[in-house]
């Protein structure tokens, strides 16, 4: 083997060159926004810029560094996130379960899960927040309903995807309905489940982002739009969309890592997805 | 075929048997469920349950009534935003499919770059919409016209990832020992891409298009806050919540689901239409 | 339309089960009936080994599940011990063992076996004495905390052949369990089967299109054959017991394997 | 970092389709028509647009206008020549150079929506009608704090602006200041200039002027809320009684129907607040017997929906806002008029109206 | 390790394919070289049936992808008429049926054994005339505008066959093309295929892990054995031809296959 064919065969070498890639495009295109206009950092700031403020000392707001600033308030936002998504997982998981159980609940209630998905937040909100009295667990309900649609049709499609001899056996068995749940039904469903987890985790995120913007008490949401207003760094703003581009695809990957924590055993699930809905 | 898992050989079961049955009971049971909740709804037995009042929730007739006296208003606005989001969507998933074509000729390079095109799927729009203003305002001297590519654009992003991800899988997961066949015949990448791989994929755009569809509206209502030019169903729900008009509000949401619904019905017709004839 | 009774045997066989003019219509697409299996007529005995052999579609598992119970004949009855198939399932005396291994991905070798005996409400103790007992019939005892992906095709035929048996069930039925292994893991099942046949002597009712392997296992051979499903023949094979490979090139085998491929009525060779 | 101003670099390039209106003298009247006739005139919208409509109409312009951002990005790079400014706020940023600031200095001017007769009134206190019925000592005392809040504050805005910031402010150190000393003139001073003796004072005809515009260019699309738009008076929207009673006290509220009491801002945290935080910050609220809790706004759940459904009890909002709410459906009710004047202008850059 | 080098015969045949030393090593998941194929010697006939026999994992499909120019060897060397595989691709002359019928979902029957010939640039009337040929050959004439989810299991198979002789290729290479099916289905597809063979004379390389199949179908069978994958043995199979399905039950085919069974090495059976 040449050098060459051993350099370029080694995996993470296509990715490190698309990074590197997105990287010049990037500062070309920062370099002509530079020349062109006249606030350059609002269109289009150069990474080094953007990276610079991680580091910068200086005080944005309340006395607090940009990194203070975002790290403070995505403590808030990402507590939202995991309380929602964890709501929003056993909500989908139920509402599955319930799918599962009665044919007639799956046709009724299917096509409503998919119209809740495009009712727009602002029309949600209000709702949620007379019924639960309290806007913090508004937001947590909010990104719930915004998360448990994967979850709820990745873990129904797994309960359909249990072969026919599966049942069979345990019928033979004389196995009641409920043995059978726990016995076959819900074990298998649990990878179906976490390409689930693996979709609503980033949606959790941007979901409750979006829900912080309810009302301007901290978290990533309502700094972005008060960076975006000017009333502090607009750094501010550029260093919350790549943290969470990052924090997303972070939990994507996590949620697949607890996955090979949970099912140590290497299961050779293929899982056809051709056309379960996500 | 699904199974039952009970075998009781009740009438009811034996109803249940018959396929016409159950294709009507598909169609007529959310629309049941739908007449009932509306029913409720109305009654106002719904704001009990939900611990609201018909001023968060106002009741049926009234938004049918806003709906009734603004229609020249709504579609006026129901235009810009169809126009927004179909254009978003048929130019997102017409740049994805090209990348997922790109990505499955160069599968090494591909795979990763679209790793890196889902890492867009985890910006929230909420802060791509205003950057697209930004980015467009060089784009024309009519705020209109700028405001409308800036919509467009995030429509396009939103859709981007989720079709070239699908597409990508429609256009590489093929049958077993398809692809030696094509080598076998000594065809071409860009044979075995048209007789193989393009035609393997449709089922795949379709899975994403089911995904898109009700994203790609929901991303142009919330471009709509942020757009320059005051236009659109979205725009008009936030007008109405922020001055507190409820009952306005419900009637262009209401108009928004429509949009999504019919949209997604389309959709659905032409995926039938389309994979009729496949397993 | 045959309706070939078996002649019932002189000697003194207690039969077990008894099948009368048994028949399933399912419904088609077009919502027409379709006759799956019609006029069955057949008497099985303790202890036999008996094979229903015939080409794809013709009812061999319609018959298999309609005498386990996983589906309810249209027409004609079932009896075993004078009791109705669903009785004996509840009594849990079935074991089935399908075509494919229908292991439990998530379970070992071991929990896998153990599965019938968790839901039948074994304990602990009498489980994994069970299993252990199992896993060494079938030759499995150092893979009994393997997954099912780490076994191969024969590997895990074992394991569902172990599955079945260890509820020491008094019938056990098996549709086509070997169809999808090479020819190579499939003798050597078949000698272990008829190994572990002759230390538990229980009925077992064996699903197959494979015509010698069917000779080759069987006291008696039911021949099927399609449209309609029928029971076109019942054939004895009378080689001698144990049966060893070798018997497979003797000549009176080959009579049996021809006799029985000349039974198919509608010349459906 | 900071931005070197550079409006003379870019005036030439920035204004080419302006040239034009070079000849054009600079009243007020001139530049409005330039920027509405090239359609350029921005406000935020949302209900922050009845101003600029009635300014418009003023001058007999067709009352639509630009979506402005709630930056001045828009008025930076003259997609918007003529852009909706608070004093106290946007203003601030185009002027001055600090993080986030413009830095165009003198060389911006601005029409004042109170100069041209069209001002209408802004931040006040509200809550609904059953609560201030229900709880009327608990108002009392609640408008009594917060008011010796803002009488503090408006003495010592530096020192407000500091507390401010304290509070988890949205806003920079030196934004902030400049905030301050803003808003203390529009708690100050009325829509003619004059000076205003008792803070929180909801005056009669400045109200009356707020209605009426209110009326003529809240469009609303529900015909039951357009109708019932039409005929409100200034009795359902306000109540002097609380504030009167409040203030003739002795600052000494016995029989509190409740003591735990929320109000929420119409924005972030910021000097445009400042009364409420002062009066937190001192213990005025403490005196009184009230816990008070300050809600930040600034989201999709504005402080009348908030206020409205008893998620929080009082609520800053803008006179226009709470008469909208109560076309829909509201019961809301006025207890205190803080701010005396308007505090909107439009703002242009000097350049783009030679 | 054997190497066995098969006798050539003396008759006047000749070679069309030429195997020497042939290899193939993989890596296996943790990096190590796994040999899958080692030191295949073998000349294959012009027009010959070949059959390459084995259990699975032997290396069967690895030598034919070899042939086939779909995997390059690590060692040795194939020619085929003087010529390396990849040449002889190119030339489009293989003709490859796969296990499973790989037809393409979207396209009827008849566009399915047109799709070679559209590759291949035939021309419309052509690609008709060839295709209807074809069905008429593989009996689906009736069946032709049928999409393949409307087709049994052997009628796919036999579009599949259909389709790789469309191009008459000059050497049909089968991977167990037959194993998924039921007996009845198979034997009635083995005659269908010696048929096709005798009409066109293609050389055949037929990969199967079924003795009688291999014996019966065969001018020589090729025993492959695992642990490495080598060629352990040729055994040449002189039943007369036309073969008939009543040959199957005659001593000297029994014979035949005893011999087959024998010559594995290390008594994998
Ligand atoms: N649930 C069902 N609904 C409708 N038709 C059915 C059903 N189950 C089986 N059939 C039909 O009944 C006939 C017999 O099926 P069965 O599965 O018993 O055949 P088989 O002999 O087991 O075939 P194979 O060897 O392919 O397994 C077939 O034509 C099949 O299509
Ligand atoms: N691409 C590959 N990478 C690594 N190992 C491989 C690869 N292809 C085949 N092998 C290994 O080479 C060996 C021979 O494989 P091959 O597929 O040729 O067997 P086979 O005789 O065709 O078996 P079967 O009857 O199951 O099809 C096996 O052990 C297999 O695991
Ligand atoms: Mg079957
Ligand atoms: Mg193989």
């Amino acid at each position: 083997m040449s050098i060459r064919k051993k350099i370029t065969s080694k995996p993470w070498l296509p990715m490190l060159i698309w990074i590197i890639g997105i990287i010049l495009v990037w500062e070309i295109a920062a370099t002509i926004v530079s020349v062109t206009k006249r606030t350059p950092e609002n269109v289009l700031p150069h990474l080094y810029q953007i990276f610079g403020q991680i580091f910068s000392t200086k005080a944005v707001s309340s006395g607090k560094t940009a990194t203070m600033l975002v790290l403070d308030s995505a403590s808030k936002t990402l507590f939202r996130a995991a309380i929602g998504f964890i709501t929003g997982t056993v909500l989908g998981f139920v509402l599955a379960l319930i799918m599962k159980i009665s044919k007639l609940a799956e046709k009724t209630i299917f096509p409503y899960l998919m119209l809740i998905q495009m009712v727009p937040i602002l029309g949600m909100a209000p709702i949620i927040l007379s019924i639960t009295g309290d806007i913090n667990t508004s937001r947590i309900v909010i990104a719930a309903i915004l998360t448990f649609y994967p979850v709820a049709t990745n873990t129904l499609a797994g309960f359909n995807a249990v072969e026919r001899e599966k049942y069979d056996l345990m019928y033979s068995y004389a196995a009641s309905k409920y043995t059978i749940y726990k016995k076959v039904l819900i074990p298998y469903s649990i990878p179906y489940f976490f390409t689930g987890l693996k979709i609503s985790a980033p949606m959790a995120i941007t979901a409750s982002i979006l829900v912080d913007t309810l009302q301007g008490d901290g978290g990533l949401g309502s700094m972005l739009s008060q960076s975006l207003k000017h009333a502090m760094s607009i750094y501010v703003f550029w260093l919350i969309v790549f943290f969470s581009a990052f924090i997303g695809i972070f939990s994507s990957y996590f949620m697949g890592f607890l996955e090979k924590a949970v099912l140590p055993h290497k299961r050779k699930t293929k899982i056809k997805r051709k056309d379960d809905a996500v | 075929m699904s199974r039952k898992l009970k075998r009781k050989k009740s009438l009811w079961y034996r109803i249940h048997q018959n396929e016409k049955v159950q294709s009507a009971e598909t169609v007529l049971l959310p629309l049941l469920f739908g007449f009932l909740f509306m029913i409720m709804w109305q009654t106002q037995k719904l704001h009990t349950l939900l611990h609201t009042d018909t001023f968060t929730l106002p009741l049926p007739s009234r938004i049918l009534t806003i709906i009734a006296d603004n229609s020249d208003k709504i579609m006026l606005n129901v235009n810009a935003t169809v126009i927004v989001t179909l254009a978003g969507l048929v130019a997102g998933s017409l740049i994805g499919y090209g990348i997922a074509v790109l990505a499955a000729l160069f599968p090494k390079w591909g795979s990763c770059g679209l790793k890196i095109i889902a890492a867009f799927n985890a910006i929230p729009i909420v802060a791509l919409a205003p950057v697209m203003t930004n980015w467009t305002k060089d784009v024309s001297n009519h705020a209109d016209i700028r405001s409308m590519v800036a919509k467009i654009m995030v429509v396009t992003i939103v859709c981007i990832a989720n079709m070239s991800i699908n597409a990508y899988r429609g256009l590489t997961e093929l049958k077993p020992f398809s692809e030696d066949l094509m080598c076998s015949y000594a065809a071409s990448k860009r044979v075995t891409l048209i007789k193989l791989r393009l035609p393997n994929s449709v089922p795949y755009i379709f899975t994403a298009l089911k995904v898109a569809v009700p994203s790609s509206v929901i991303s142009a209502l919330v471009s709509e806050y942020f757009a320059e030019y005051i236009v659109g169903v979205g725009r008009q729900i936030r007008e109405n919540i922020v001055l507190a008009q409820y009952s306005s509000a419900w009637a262009y949401i209401v108009v928004a689901c429509l949009i999504g619904i019919i949209m997604y019905a389309v959709l659905m017709i032409a995926q039938s239409f389309m994979l009729k004839k496949r397993a | 339309m045959s309706d070939v009774m078996e002649k019932i045997k002189t000697e003194d066989r207690t039969v077990e089960i008894k099948i009368r003019d048994l028949g399933m219509t399912f419904k088609d697409n077009n919502g027409n009936d379709m006759k799956a299996l019609t006029g069955v007529n057949l008497d099985i005995y303790k202890g036999e080994f008996i094979s229903l052999l015939g080409p794809s579609g013709c009812g061999k598992t319609t018959l298999l599940r309609m005498i386990a119970d996983l589906l309810e004949p249209t027409d004609g009855s079932i009896h075993i011990d004078g009791r109705i198939p669903k009785e004996v399932r509840l009594m849990q005396k079935f074991g089935i063992v399908f075509q494919s291994a229908v292991l439990f991905d998530w379970r070992t070798v071991r929990k896998n076996i153990e599965l019938p005996l968790e839901t039948m409400k074994f304990n602990k103790a009498e489980r994994e004495q069970r299993s252990s007992e199992m896993l060494e019939m079938v030759g499995l005892t150092k893979f009994a905390d393997h997954y099912p992906v780490q076994l191969s095709g024969g590997m895990q035929q074992r394991v569902n052949i172990a599955r079945a048996l260890a509820i020491r069930p008094e019938i056990l039925l098996m549709d086509e369990p070997f169809s999808a292994l090479d020819e190579f893991t499939k003798e050597k099942l078949h000698k272990d089967l008829l190994q572990i046949w002759r230390k538990t002597n229980k009925t077992i009712i064996f699903v197959t299109h494979n015509i010698s392997e069917a000779v080759f296992l069987s006291d008696r051979v039911c021949v099927l054959s399609p449209h309609p499903g029928r029971l076109s023949a019942v054939v004895d094979i009378d080689l001698p017991r144990p049966r060893t490979l070798e018997m497979r090139e003797t000549q009176h085998f080959n009579e049996l394997v021809l006799k029985v491929r000349n039974s198919f009525e509608g010349g459906s060779l | 970092g900071s931005k070197a101003p550079a409006p003379t670099e870019k005036a030439p390039e920035a204004s080419s389709d302006a040239k034009t209106e070079q000849a054009a003298p600079k009243t007020n009247e001139d530049i409005l028509v330039a920027a509405a006739q090239a359609g350029k005139v921005g406000n935020w919208g949302l209900g922050n647009e009845y101003e600029v409509k009635a300014l418009l109409t003023k001058y007999g312009q067709d009352t639509s206008y630009l979506s402005q951002a709630f930056d001045m990005d828009g008025f930076d790079d003259d997609s918007i020549t003529l852009a909706s400014a608070m004093t106290y706020n946007e203003l601030g940023l185009v002027k001055n150079d600090y993080d986030g600031g413009y830095g165009y200095g003198d060389s911006v001017n601005v029409i004042d929506m109170n100069d041209e007769g069209v001002a209408m009134l802004e931040d006040n206190i509200f809550t609904t009608k059953a609560f201030a019925e229900a709880n009327p000592n608990t108002v009392k005392a609640f408008l009594y704090a917060s008011i010796k809040g803002w009488e503090y504050a408006a003495q010592n805005p530096d020192e407000a602006s500091k507390i401010c910031f304290n509070y988890g402010s949205s806003v920079s150190e030196d934004h902030q200041k400049y905030m301050a000393s803003e808003v203390k003139k529009l708690v100050e001073t009325d829509m003619s200039g004059n000076a205003v003796s008792d803070i929180g004072n909801m005056d009669e005809a400045a109200m009356k002027q707020t209605l009426d515009l209110a009326k003529q260019y809240i469009k609303l699309d529900d015909s039951v809320a357009a109708d019932k738009l039409s005929t409100l008076t200034l009795d359902d929207i306000r109540n002097t009684s609380y504030l009167t009673e409040a203030l003739a006290s002795d600052g000494k509220f016995d029989n509190l129907e409740k003591t735990d009491v929320s109000i929420q801002l119409k924005w972030l945290p910021q000097a445009q607040f400042m009364g409420y935080y002062v009066a937190l910050e001192k213990g005025y609220y403490d005196e009184v017997g009230l816990n008070v809790t300050i809600v930040p706004g600034g989201g999709d759940i504005s402080e009348t929906t908030a206020v409205n459904n008893g998620t929080v009890d009082f609520g800053v909002t803008w006179v226009s806002n709470l008469i909208a709410a109560n076309a829909g459906g509201m019961d809301l009710l006025e207890v205190a008029q803080i701010y005396q004047r308007s505090g909107l202008v439009l703002v242009y850059k000097n350049d783009n109206f030679k």
